[in-house]
């Protein structure tokens, strides 16, 4: 099957925003509250697989995307679903139920975006240990500025220069 | 380094490490001469140098040779080598692993991340300056550094074992209080 | 009775790396596991956002230390695919060398790893030994040992030197001479066997379930490969059949390494016999490094590195460096949850053990 | 009595000493079949000394700092009552009896002491420690009461002195066999060193000790390597008297050659260890407990029925 007959497939699911990025891959936009179905279908379509969920900090647009990214091993075709939820107010619901591995990538998501996912179970510390700060991935936390006050600002412990 | 005069004109720490010349001294040469000769390290890989140890241990490099092995727990060990980049996570176990390590105890800075950052100099998860933080006896510059510089640093090391220059846990008892300073700033609970 | 708690690692010798297992013990049985990551963060995804397109390779081969080249071919993939360029045919045929040379020498470590978990030192001395054969050739391919950020996005830096073919084909062949031996000392050893055999068995469904990929999964009879679904580089012109197993315990995992290891040595063979008939000099396809714009969009590429599939996400809002880049690392799926699941009911001994026998690798689960 | 008083005290020096020695040239030998150079064949006497001159700056409490010595003089105590290439120091009827629960004492120690120590790896070690005791005991005594009833006596002295025709190895193979297998895990070598596993249960009883700690063990595992060969040797390989001439020459020869065959038997142990891997400890269990148990038994049998018949 070609992109183009896969992509019409899709464009079936109400409010689905899709289009062909290059051989193999598509991308399909949907509204947050469909999320979840519009997965449910791409799983049941044959995109059984969730490789990364990945996330993306539009600030300018003052969102949040998210970035469900599946593959088919029988069509040998991915998908990137992808839904935007607003910044202010970062959450989203679980996807583990269509695939256990998503806790686990939701937990790091979690972590570095701050983006909540109603009933992951695990939304604990993953990488980072005691982090205070914003979470590290969004656009506005600035690392040179946290490494100058944070790390060089401490003196040497014998003396000496900085 | 560390001569007479200097322990004579410093408060801080002077009793400690009076005891510790006194028994350099009492000890001589040959206490110098066994632990040169039997430097154990921490088994512990705590950035990507690790990876450059492994052929180092092994049948090409063969650091058994001058009697040095991977040790498994800091108890047992001398050299603390830190390999590569120190995220703060880890930094809190290697300074709890060089706290343990029982006298007298080298550390060994393997790459460039640990001198100054490397290139991660930017991160907010790493630490540019490891010596801030524990004492560092000896730096290997390099990314990462060859087996072969890294045996060259052992036998630095071991010359400055000889010499008594190797001071590192010395300095670390006499600057306690600004070590642990430094430490307290980076982590928000200890433990 | 009584239960324990133990941690494995940070600092503990049977531990791959810099990571940490939080274990309860009942008696010498594991009944709760708890994966402790995040020893190696360095915030890549936040770093590449300060660097530009073409500082991309120095930093992102640190991702995944035993296989680095794999790291820095699939960053180079996914940005060609954003800035739609195609690598030359020879280009090609290297950067599918490096990969094989690099699957080769991770595959040492495994077998070096597993071997070392299980107390049998001498292969882990005789596999690291000749892992350096290879990394001579790496050196002079490339000019470094671990970290080679040779394959840029375009290309790689430069041709392969002067008879550089032919002493490729002697390490195979010496490689191969060893696998033999390797076999008498440890693929065929009464006690690794016992050791490895119905050892932690990984179903079908559950790699299916739990998006295992990679060696892993192929050893449960799952046959998937990227080499395949998603070819790139010069795979789709090599002649390979994928390989599989059915048992999925620790033993099939292991003998999976051992026959892909086989396979490798036969790629390579193919490709140095390629690379002599081609054209020399054309490998590179590079633009204005400093000012490089790459137009708004987003793209993923996968390779299949010696642990599974390693992925990149990125995505650019047309500028000078990435806006977004994203790393899907192999071990974030059989490192922390299937790990954590498949160790319960194992015994103590096992914990270390079935750490290597997955393959886990901490620094692309921290990035 | 002043002969005695003098072999008491050169006895353990000499075996450390040589105990050192040994372990030194065996990781040489070792690093030979890895392909590697390995280190001078004097480093077990370096890092002795360097284990000596370290400072403990950690404390526990005092089981613990008597563990080393419990393992050191449970040791001693066992080689007072093993004759040694035909040194006897305290010899009795039935002390073949005494040295099997004497070996048990210096591990018995090093558990008390490694348990004190509060360290969970370290009870993990004691525990697979005394499961891997229990295993292995079980056809070693088996095929030491094979010898027992062959020779009809209880005394080691005995045993050795019956056996300058033959040795009991040529008359009692299976007995031997099955003692050699027992005599792999006394030394704790792979495949059964699961209590010090490093990537297990990361070194276990030995995980707290360092310094001066750990060089005492070292010692008391040196001479451990004696006591344990010796057994053997004294049970199996006739002692060790290859001349039976009275005279001290042959004495010293003797004991030279005694000397020769701990070391046969160590090596064979560490070539044993440098190819294999280990085995779980459920493994090791039922591997004793299988095997050269029944070979044991087919053993003992055999010894009853030559000394019946």
């Amino acid at each position: 099957m070609s992109e183009q007959e896969i992509a019409e497939r899709i464009a079936k699911f109400p409010g689905a925003d899709v289009e062909v990025l290059r051989k193999g891959q598509i991308a399909v936009k949907v509204p947050a509250e469909k999320g979840h179905d519009a997965a449910a279908y791409l799983k049941k379509m044959g995109f059984a697989h969730l490789v990364a969920v990945e996330y993306v900090d539009w600030i300018k647009e003052n969102e949040f995307e998210l970035v469900y990214n599946l593959f088919s091993y029988k069509m040998k075709m991915r998908a990137f679903l992808k839904v935007r939820i607003p910044r202010d107010k970062p959450e989203y619901i679980t996807f583990m139920d269509l695939w256990p591995i998503a806790m686990t990538h939701e937990r790091e998501a979690h972590e570095m975006m701050g983006i909540v996912f109603r009933k992951n179970p695990n939304l604990t510390p993953f990488i980072l240990e005691d982090w205070k700060n914003l979470p590290p991935m969004r656009k506005d936390f600035d690392s040179r500025k946290y490494v100058k006050d944070k790390y060089d600002s401490i003196p040497f412990a014998e003396g000496g220069e900085q | 380094m560390v001569d007479d005069e200097k322990i004579v004109s410093e408060d801080m720490g002077v009793q400690v490490e009076k005891n510790e010349n006194m028994e350099m001294r009492s000890f001589g040469t040959v206490k110098r001469w066994a632990t040169k000769r039997s430097l154990w390290m921490v088994h512990y890989c705590t950035g990507c140098g690790g990876i450059e140890l492994a052929p180092l241990m092994t049948s090409r490099y063969d650091m058994e040779r001058f009697g040095m092995h991977p040790m498994v727990t800091p108890r047992q060990s001398d050299v603390l080598l830190i390999t590569g980049y120190v995220n703060i996570k880890t930094l809190k176990r290697i300074i709890r692993t060089y706290e343990q390590m029982p006298d007298p105890k080298y550390v060994i800075a393997f790459g460039s991340c640990p001198i100054n950052g490397g290139p991660y100099w930017d991160s907010y998860a790493t630490i540019n300056h490891l010596d801030k933080y524990i004492p560092i006896d000896l730096y290997i510059a390099g990314c990462m550094p060859r087996p072969q510089s890294i045996v060259r640093a052992f036998e630095d090391l071991m010359d400055m074992i000889q010499d008594g220059t190797a001071d590192g846990y010395m300095r670390y008892k006499k600057y306690y209080e600004p070590y642990k300073a430094n430490q307290e700033k980076i982590f928000r609970k200890w433990w | 009775m009584k239960e324990v708690d133990l941690f494995f690692g940070p600092q503990h010798p049977g531990i791959t790396g810099n990571f940490s297992v939080r274990v309860k013990i009942d008696g010498d049985t594991v009944v709760k596991a708890q994966a402790i990551p995040g020893f190696l963060h360095r915030g890549f995804e936040k770093l590449m956002e300060m660097r530009h397109w073409m500082q991309g390779p120095p930093l992102i081969c640190r991702i995944c230390v035993p296989d680095a080249d794999h790291s820095e071919t699939g960053y180079s993939m996914a940005v060609e695919r954003l800035a739609g360029i195609e690598v030359p045919e020879r280009g090609k045929y290297i950067r599918a060398l490096t990969l094989e040379m690099s699957r080769l020498s991770a595959y040492l470590f495994y077998f070096a790893g597993y071997g070392g978990s299980i107390g049998l030192y001498t292969i882990a001395q005789w596999a690291i030994g000749d892992r350096d054969y290879l990394l001579d050739l790496y050196e002079e391919l490339t000019g470094a040992r671990v970290y080679h950020i040779f394959n840029f996005p375009g290309g790689p830096r430069w041709d392969t030197p002067e008879g550089f073919e032919d002493r490729v084909d002697k390490v195979m062949d010496y490689l191969e001479k060893r696998l033999k031996e390797y076999d008498k000392l440890y693929f065929n050893n009464m006690v690794f066997l016992k050791r490895s055999q119905d050892v932690a068995v990984m179903k079908k469904s559950y790699a299916e379930k739990m998006e295992v990929t990679g060696p892993n999964a192929r050893a449960t009879g799952w046959a998937i490969d990227v080499r395949k679904d998603d070819p790139y580089a010069a795979y789709p012109d090599l002649d390979f059949e994928l390989i599989t197993q059915d048992e999925g315990d620790s033993y099939a995992r292991v003998m999976q390494r051992r026959l892909e290891f086989q396979q490798s040595i036969d790629l390579v063979r193919q490709i140095t016999k390629k690379l002599r008939s081609m054209p020399r000099g054309n490998v590179r396809l590079i633009p204005n490094a400093l000012h490089w714009k790459i137009p708004r969009g987003e793209a993923y590429a996968a390779v299949e590195s010696s642990k599974g599939e390693l992925g990149y996400y990125v995505v650019s809002d047309g500028g000078i460096s990435p806006y977004r880049m994203q790393v899907r690392g192999p071990s974030i799926s059989h490192g922390v949850q299937v790990y954590e699941e498949m160790i319960v009911g194992q015994r103590l001994a096992d914990v270390a053990a079935l750490m290597f026998s997955l393959d886990v690798c901490p620094p692309d689960i921290d990035r | 009595m002043i002969a005695e008083i003098l072999v008491l005290i050169f006895m353990p020096v000499f075996v450390s000493f040589m105990g050192l020695l040994f372990m030194g040239i065996q990781r040489k030998i070792t690093a030979r079949v890895q392909n590697r150079i390995g280190p001078p064949f004097y480093q077990q006497f370096i890092d002795v000394m360097k284990l000596f001159s370290k400072r403990e700056n950690i404390g526990h409490n005092w089981v613990f700092d008597i563990g080393p010595i419990f393992a050191i003089v449970g040791m001693l105590t066992t080689m007072l009552f093993i004759p040694m290439g035909g040194f006897r120091l305290l010899s009795m009827d039935g002390d073949l009896i005494v040295v099997m629960y004497l070996l048990v004492i210096s591990g018995l120690g090093m558990a008390l002491g490694a348990g004190a120590s509060g360290n969970p790896n370290a009870g993990i070690g004691v525990m697979r420690g005394l499961t891997l005791m229990m295993a292995y005991e079980m056809p070693f005594v088996i095929s030491v009461l094979a010898v027992m009833v062959y020779y009809h006596t209880t005394s080691l002295a005995e045993i050795v002195g019956m056996q300058s025709g033959m040795w009991a190895l040529i008359i009692l193979p299976l007995s031997a066999l099955v003692a050699d297998m027992a005599l792999q895990a006394q030394f704790g070598k792979k495949p059964f060193d699961q209590p010090i596993a490093p990537a297990e249960v990361a070194t276990g009883p030995i995980v707290e000790y360092g310094g001066k700690y750990l060089g005492m063990l070292m010692v008391a595992h040196s001479i451990g390597m004696f006591v344990e060969a010796g057994l053997f040797i004294d049970i199996f390989l006739g002692g060790g008297l290859l001349f039976h001439q009275p005279g001290i020459i042959w004495q010293v020869f003797n004991f030279l050659f005694w000397v020769l065959l701990v070391f046969a038997l160590y090596t064979l142990a560490v070539l044993v260890n440098a190819i294999m891997p280990r085995y779980r400890i459920d493994q090791a269990f039922v591997f004793y407990w299988k095997w050269p148990t029944i070979i044991a038994i087919i053993g003992l049998a055999y010894a009853l029925g030559v000394s019946v018949w």
